[in-house]
């Protein structure tokens, strides 16, 4: 009797119209857990080399949580994965909302689906049964319209992940949605489910899902809960700004302490740090070609986080989440809802814009929420092309009309708008940046910025050096939700782990910029964590409180009955992490292209702001990564020892 | 629902009896007139025999009535309609509008194109009256006062306005 | 284990419309069925079966309530955390996050949203991780009558 | 004067206007035959007199009223059953509806649900024309903010539509006193409402000589009096003929004469937030000159209601239009300069951004108020946006 996951998966075959349920070995669960450790086993094994992204041979895998639904928190984050088709390996996304216990709830740890559909339709599972349905009334719809729609067809207790326009006209940065216009966004997954032809999965189960011992694990929750209560008051979200200021002038670093960052999460959501990543040069600014000097504070005001705050109706918690970052948010012209636009959102179209219309960055995020675009890569698209009219690579006949101006917010939401809709310029533009900078030709490859064809998170490697490693090296490149050093600060794992490197609360700035092996535990650390984080379906943010306070490990042990030491985990993940590089070397990708462009790793390095002068030793440091889960270190190809080692079995 | 109540609006007693005062006087007043000045009896003789007018205040009154007796002679025949069959009524609409024709601020004819009056029978006769009260109020008031309530104020002579005024103050109060 | 009828079903149909799941089948006046793999063993065909035919997970014979004495969930703000387990776990969806009236909290926390669908399972209850939620039978509103 | 090949005119609405035309209510409520009306105000009529003053000027007249003053701006649906019960155990015969907008809203629905009973639930009369017998007395007394809803043919509360001519009230009483002197704000919101109601139906091609003398009138009314009343609030005369005008523009406005500044209005003000007469009053004048300028026959003889006799007959018929939209223009600047900012002049004043003009169109075809397209929208919008209306080449 498995304990935490459900033991089975469910299959589906557009082509064939074929729905199967599938028992997954319990040897599966305690090898890679379930969430994306599950996936990535099950796609590696699956999805045939060099299949294509948008054919029937990519299988889209919808998987939730091993802690999911059994009372332990954070525990509400789904995944999609498949076969990215923005990057041509490995690709997943990741959601909060009411998606991943919906999974669970009818009996599954994962739907499987692969193959093409003729027609529109979309996915109907309850407990019982689990049937394709017709779904041309909602096909054109956008994602909050039609999830209302199917809602209202199937139940009020229905949970829906669906894509918006973009997915339909397969847009390579597009991604899935669920609950009013939360959205997997990465990876452009929402292509991949748009060439199948799958509008939405529309889940109606009301399973329970089996915990070995629930008391132990809602007592390792009821502590948690109290960390993530406490709450001490607060600076205005105004002198964020003037904090960011500060810190960019301490010659030291203070380690930072998740609880802190909570606090502001709590109040604020990833808003808070609107103002301050700019001032202390988190934030990419002007195409990353800027800095705090470009957008100054006084631009930047219209982002102060309590601003965004006075427009808040109630607090949004996903599923099991007790802190509550996200919030519901009134907001003017056609949509009078909307959900709180996030740091990244913000940045990307603010700040790398150099946009300073707060209404219209509320405007760009519902729209893009609701047409299923990632906002990351749209704000990042925008950037580039608006660089690419500055500098004359684009004409404003090129543009047709559209005066692509820093700053000119019109401008950018009429492109934003033309890209969902794939026209004119939109059309170029709506695959991301890469792949407009081949279709544009001449100059404009020098104006895109991205890892791999994915553009890179809104937090700059320049300042933590971390992220420009994760931006790199993962099989799922630019992705700033994996590692950094100060996620490994608030990850605070040399707690429960034997033999990491810890964090002094003090250090010199300058030693945060070496290359050297200590940083690449770190990051190797950092990977290894987050498939472990991505397999039990917990939130980033939950673990940022740091490993003594979010008991991971404790919860997934008590939920499973297993007793495995941290060790044992970080192996696993460390596992996981292997599988899916394996799986993109299957499909033929050289982990070295997956390089972040020089201009984000400060090569050649800015003249001005906080970030100038500085170059990230990126290849450095990504030797030494690779080198701690025993790959190649030139290629970084997983070795056949190291493949043995971890028990992974290519057959 | 949580207000709902109800409400008696109550009455306007004072405004009531001033009113009732002015009617009773007028009405008196009418019947001196009639005998007293000549074009007050030529249009009196012109009404038919047992003509009946009245004049008040909608909804609840006061009223008063004056008429033809059989001798063709106007009288005062008291503030209560029941039983009387009226030829022609003038009722005002309402009692702050009889306020302001009985306290002279509107004169007669402009209250009724103001649409305070409702007159109900032949109108050669109202207009008839209309002329009698107007001759009457000449009398009754002082020349500042009449000449807002009517609309031409006449020039009569001497002998006539104020002798006439003489002896029809003193005729309404006595009552003969 | 799931929930199972016995043939002192005289098959009224009660069952089958409190069932969240739509796990019981069967034909009217005759002896319904508790899908095994769909149960759920939320018990509320056991509190409405006017027969006692009902037998839960171990075999014991459940016992009918009257309805307006099925435990409700009560909500203690104080512990609550507002993480939205019990809204997720509730099988007939009758809980919903909603303001505190009088707090400036922004914060929603949980409450009865539809008192009616609740089948007083428990289910948001036992989830709950800091024991936020008490079953108990909503008191009831004696009216007065004509003799006091 | 234009003479269609077939028209149809009705208004049953008596209008009582002027000083002390209140206390006539006793009088009219008599010639109604009811003699326990149900008084129905809203919230802050308590707080304005309202209700006193109707009350004394029952006073004397020996009936009983019912008085419900407290019907919230935003009513729920809940509150009219309420009402219908109260009307009905209370052996009311009649209603007073004091106030303006969503409290005559009530008042009507209340007055559909008494006179059918029985039968037919209100849901099933929604909509056009399911009302087919003449109501129950219904009489209202505007006050300051009405906008000619109160007197015209609709009734509606949140997702609840009514239409019927039997919805208009059969006396309208208009007494001074109960239009005070108001915030600049609410003022021009109410009138720019009548105004737009009376231009559109002026205009539309469902004139007829009758309604257009109702319009003529309030068009007039509040072109003449609305920028005085403004800068000087004081002017008794001036609000009551503004309270004048949006009764006689809500006696002409139908389905077929609310045209393309009445969705646009509409939309603008749901999306934005901005009051309903206000959005309504900037696009006004682009509406009209669009309109113009792609040969709609009527909009030359706007200016004569706009503008008066002399300056109509001193403007070449070809320049008429374009004079009445320049004089409605000037109307909405002279507003914007007095009332200090409570009158944008254009949609960007108003906070609107350039790049929401689409979803304006976009929404504004979806509510289908009137027969134009998508681009038509746009067009008037992007023009409203910028403050240039289309003229003529």
């Amino acid at each position: 009797m498995p304990d935490a996951y459900m033991g089975s998966i469910l299959r589906v075959d557009l082509s064939g119209e074929t729905i199967s349920e599938e028992r997954i070995p319990d040897s599966i669960y305690e090898n890679y857990l379930s969430g994306l450790g599950l996936a990535a086993y099950i796609l590696f094994k699956e999805i045939p080399a060099g299949a294509d992204p948008l054919g029937p041979d990519n299988i889209l895998g919808f998987v939730s949580g091993l802690l999911t639904g059994t009372g332990s928190l954070f525990a509400g984050r789904w995944m999609v994965t498949g076969k990215s088709p923005l990057t041509g390996g490995w690709g997943d996304a990741n959601c909060g909302g009411t998606f991943s216990p919906a999974i669970k709830r009818c009996g599954y740890d994962g739907i499987f689906i692969r193959g093409i559909s003729e027609n529109p339709v979309y996915l109907y599972v309850t407990g019982e049964k689990a049937e394709l349905r017709d779904a041309s009334h909602v096909w054109g719809k956008d994602a909050v319209e039609a999830e209302k729609m199917l809602v209202a067809e199937t139940g009020p207790r229905s949970r829906v992940a669906l894509i918006g326009e973009a997915g339909e006209k397969r847009s390579l940065i597009s991604g899935i949605c669920n609950d009013g216009g939360r959205i997997a966004a990465r990876s452009g997954l929402g292509a991949v489910m748009g060439s199948k032809r799958l509008k939405a999965v529309v889940l109606n189960g009301a399973k329970r899902i089996p915990v070995h011992d629930r008391d132990a694990v809602h007592k390792l929750s009821g502590k948690c809960g109290q960390w993530v209560r406490m709450q001490s008051p607060l600076i205005p979200g105004g002198m964020m700004a003037y904090l960011g200021a500060f810190m960019r002038f301490l010659p030291v670093q203070m380690a930072l302490d998740g609880m802190l960052y909570k606090m502001f999460l709590r109040k604020w959501g990833t808003g808070s740090m609107n103002q301050m990543s700019v001032e202390m040069g988190d934030a990419p600014v002007k195409n990353w070609l800027g800095s705090h000097i470009d957008f100054t504070a006084k631009k930047s005001a219209a982002t102060n986080p309590d601003i965004l705050k006075q427009r808040e109706i109630i607090k949004y918690h996903c599923y099991a989440c007790p802190l509550g970052c996200g919030g519901i948010c009134s907001t003017k012209g056609k949509y009078a809802r909307t959900h709180k636009p996030e740091y990244e959102s913000v940045i990307a179209l603010g700040g790398l814009c150099m946009n300073n219309d707060i209404e219209s960055i509320f405007y760009l995020n519902e729209l893009l929420n609701r047409a299923g675009m990632d906002t990351i890569s749209a704000g990042a698209t925008v950037a580039f092309a608006i660089e690419c009219y500055e500098s004359g690579v684009i004409t404003r006949h090129d543009t047709g009309g559209l005066e692509l101006t820093w700053g000119n917010s019109t401008a950018i939401v009429e492109l934003v708008r033309a890209m969902i809709r794939r026209e004119g310029i939109g059309d170029i533009l709506a695959d991301g940046s890469r792949k407009a900078a081949e279709r544009i030709g001449g100059d404009a490859k020098s104006h895109a910025v991205h890892a791999g064809g994915q553009e890179p998170g809104m937090h700059d490697g320049r300042d933590d050096p971390g992220y420009a490693l994760h931006y790199s090296v993962e099989p799922t490149p630019g992705r700033h939700t994996i590692g950094s050093f100060m996620y490994y600060e608030m990850f605070q794992l040399w707690k429960v782990i034997k033999g990491l490197p810890r964090i002094w609360p003090l250090y010199m700035k300058g030693s945060k910029y070496t290359a050297n092996k200590k940083k690449a535990v770190m990051g190797a650390a950092c990977s290894r964590f987050m498939n472990v984080v991505n397999g039990a379906g917990l939130c980033l943010f939950g673990t940022f409180l740091g490993a003594k306070r979010i008991p991971t490990f404790d919860w997934i042990n008590a939920a499973t009955g297993w007793s495995r030491t941290p060790e044992e985990y970080m192996e696993i993940g460390g596992r996981i992490q292997t599988v899916k590089q394996l799986f993109n070397i299957k499909h033929g990708i050289e982990p070295n292209n997956f390089l972040l462009t020089g201009r984000a790793t400060g090569d050649p390095p800015l003249v001005e702001g906080a970030n100038a002068g500085r170059t990230v030793d990126i290849k450095g440091m990504i030797r030494d990564y690779w080198k701690q889960f025993g790959w190649d270190e030139k290629t970084g190809k997983p070795t056949a020892e190291s493949v043995i080692r971890s028990g992974i079995r290519e057959d | 629902m949580s207000t709902y109540r109800e409400v008696k609006p109550g009455d306007k007693p004072f405004k009531r009896a001033y009113v009732a005062v002015m009617l009773w006087f007028v009405g008196r007043a009418i019947q001196s007139a009639a005998r007293v000045d000549r074009a007050v009896r030529a249009e009196f003789d012109a009404l038919p025999e047992g003509f009946t007018f009245c004049l008040g205040v909608e909804p609840r009154g006061p009223f008063m009535v004056v008429g033809k007796n059989r001798k063709g002679k106007a009288k005062y025949l008291g503030w209560n309609l029941q039983g009387r069959e009226i030829d022609l009524s003038m009722r005002i609409k309402n009692l702050e509008a009889a306020i302001l024709l009985f306290t002279f601020q509107e004169s007669d004819a402009l209250s009724a194109c103001r649409n305070r009056i409702i007159v109900d029978g032949d109108i050669p006769a109202a207009c008839a009256m209309m002329r009698v009260i107007d001759i009457v109020e000449v009398y009754l008031l002082p020349k500042i006062i009449a000449r807002m309530a009517i609309k031409r104020y006449p020039a009569w002579p001497f002998r006539r306005k104020y002798l006439g005024r003489v002896r029809i103050y003193i005729r309404s109060v006595l009552g003969y | 284990m799931s929930f199972t009828i016995t043939d002192e079903c005289n098959g009224c149909g009660a069952c089958v419309k409190f069932c969240p799941v739509d796990a019981i089948r069967g034909e009217k006046q005759e002896v319904h069925v508790i899908h095994d793999m769909l149960c759920i063993e939320c018990g509320a065909c056991g509190r409405i079966c006017p027969v006692e035919a009902v037998r839960d997970g171990e075999g014991n014979r459940c016992v009918p309530v009257r309805k307006s004495m099925w435990e409700k969930p009560v909500f203690n703000h104080k512990n609550c955390i507002s993480c939205t387990i019990c809204i997720d776990a509730c099988p007939v969806g009758c809980l919903a996050l909603a303001r505190l009236p009088t707090a400036k909290d922004p914060h929603g926390y949980p409450g009865l949203k539809d008192e009616k669908a609740c089948i007083g399972c428990g289910f948001c209850a036992s989830e709950c991780p800091t024991d936020a939620i008490t079953m108990a039978v909503p008191e009831i509103k004696v009216k007065r009558g004509a003799h006091g | 004067m234009y003479l269609p090949n077939q028209y149809r005119f009705s208004c049953s609405a008596k209008i009582n206007s002027g000083t002390r035309a209140l206390e006539n209510l006793p009088m009219e409520l008599d010639a109604l035959n009811a003699t326990r009306p149900l008084i129905i105000a809203g919230e802050n009529s308590p707080r304005r007199g309202y209700v006193k003053k109707v009350i004394s000027a029952l006073k004397d007249s020996g009936m009983t009223l019912g008085v419900c003053d407290d019907i919230p701006d935003d009513p729920d649906p809940s509150l009219i059953g309420e009402l219908v019960n109260l009307y009905r155990h209370r052996d009311h015969d009649s209603i007073v509806a004091v106030g303006a907008g969503p409290v005559v809203d009530v008042a009507k629905i209340v007055n559909i649900a008494i006179s059918h009973d029985g039968g037919a639930s209100l849901r099933q009369l929604e909509g056009g024309a399911r009302i087919m017998n003449p109501l129950g007395p219904f009489i209202l007394v505007p006050t300051a903010g009405a906008t000619g809803y109160e007197t015209s043919r609709y009734a509606g509360v949140r997702d609840m539509m009514f239409s019927s001519p039997f919805l208009m009230p059969d006396l309208v009483v208009i007494d001074p006193r109960m239009v005070p002197a108001v915030e600049s704000g609410q003022m021009i919101d109410s009138a720019m409402t009548a105004l737009t109601h009376a231009v559109e139906a002026y205009t539309s091609a469902a004139k007829n000589p009758i309604a257009d003398v109702y319009g003529y009138a309030a068009i007039g009314f509040v072109m003449k009096h609305l920028a005085p009343v403004v800068s000087r609030p004081a002017d008794r005369e001036g609000r009551c003929a503004l309270v004048n005008a949006a009764c006689m523009a809500g006696c002409i406005i139908s389905d077929d004469t609310r045209g393309m500044a009445h969705a646009l209005g509409e939309t603008v003000s749901a999306m934005f937030g901005i009051a309903r007469g206000i959005s309504m009053g900037i696009m006004l004048p682009y509406t009209v000159a669009y309109r113009a300028v792609n040969g709609e026959a009527f909009i030359a003889e706007l200016l004569l209601p706009v503008a008066g006799f002399y300056e109509y007959g001193r403007t070449t018929p070809s320049l008429r239009a374009s004079v009445a939209v320049t004089m409605m223009i000037d109307l909405v600047r002279e507003l914007n300069e007095t009332a200090d900012g409570v009158m944008p002049r254009t949609l960007e004043e108003a906070g609107v951004p350039e790049y929401m003009l689409q979803d304006i169109a976009e929404t504004a075809v979806s509510h289908g108020l009137s027969r134009f397209g998508r681009d038509d929208y746009l067009t008037v919008a992007r023009q409203a946006w910028e403050g240039s209306p289309a003229m003529d080449r």
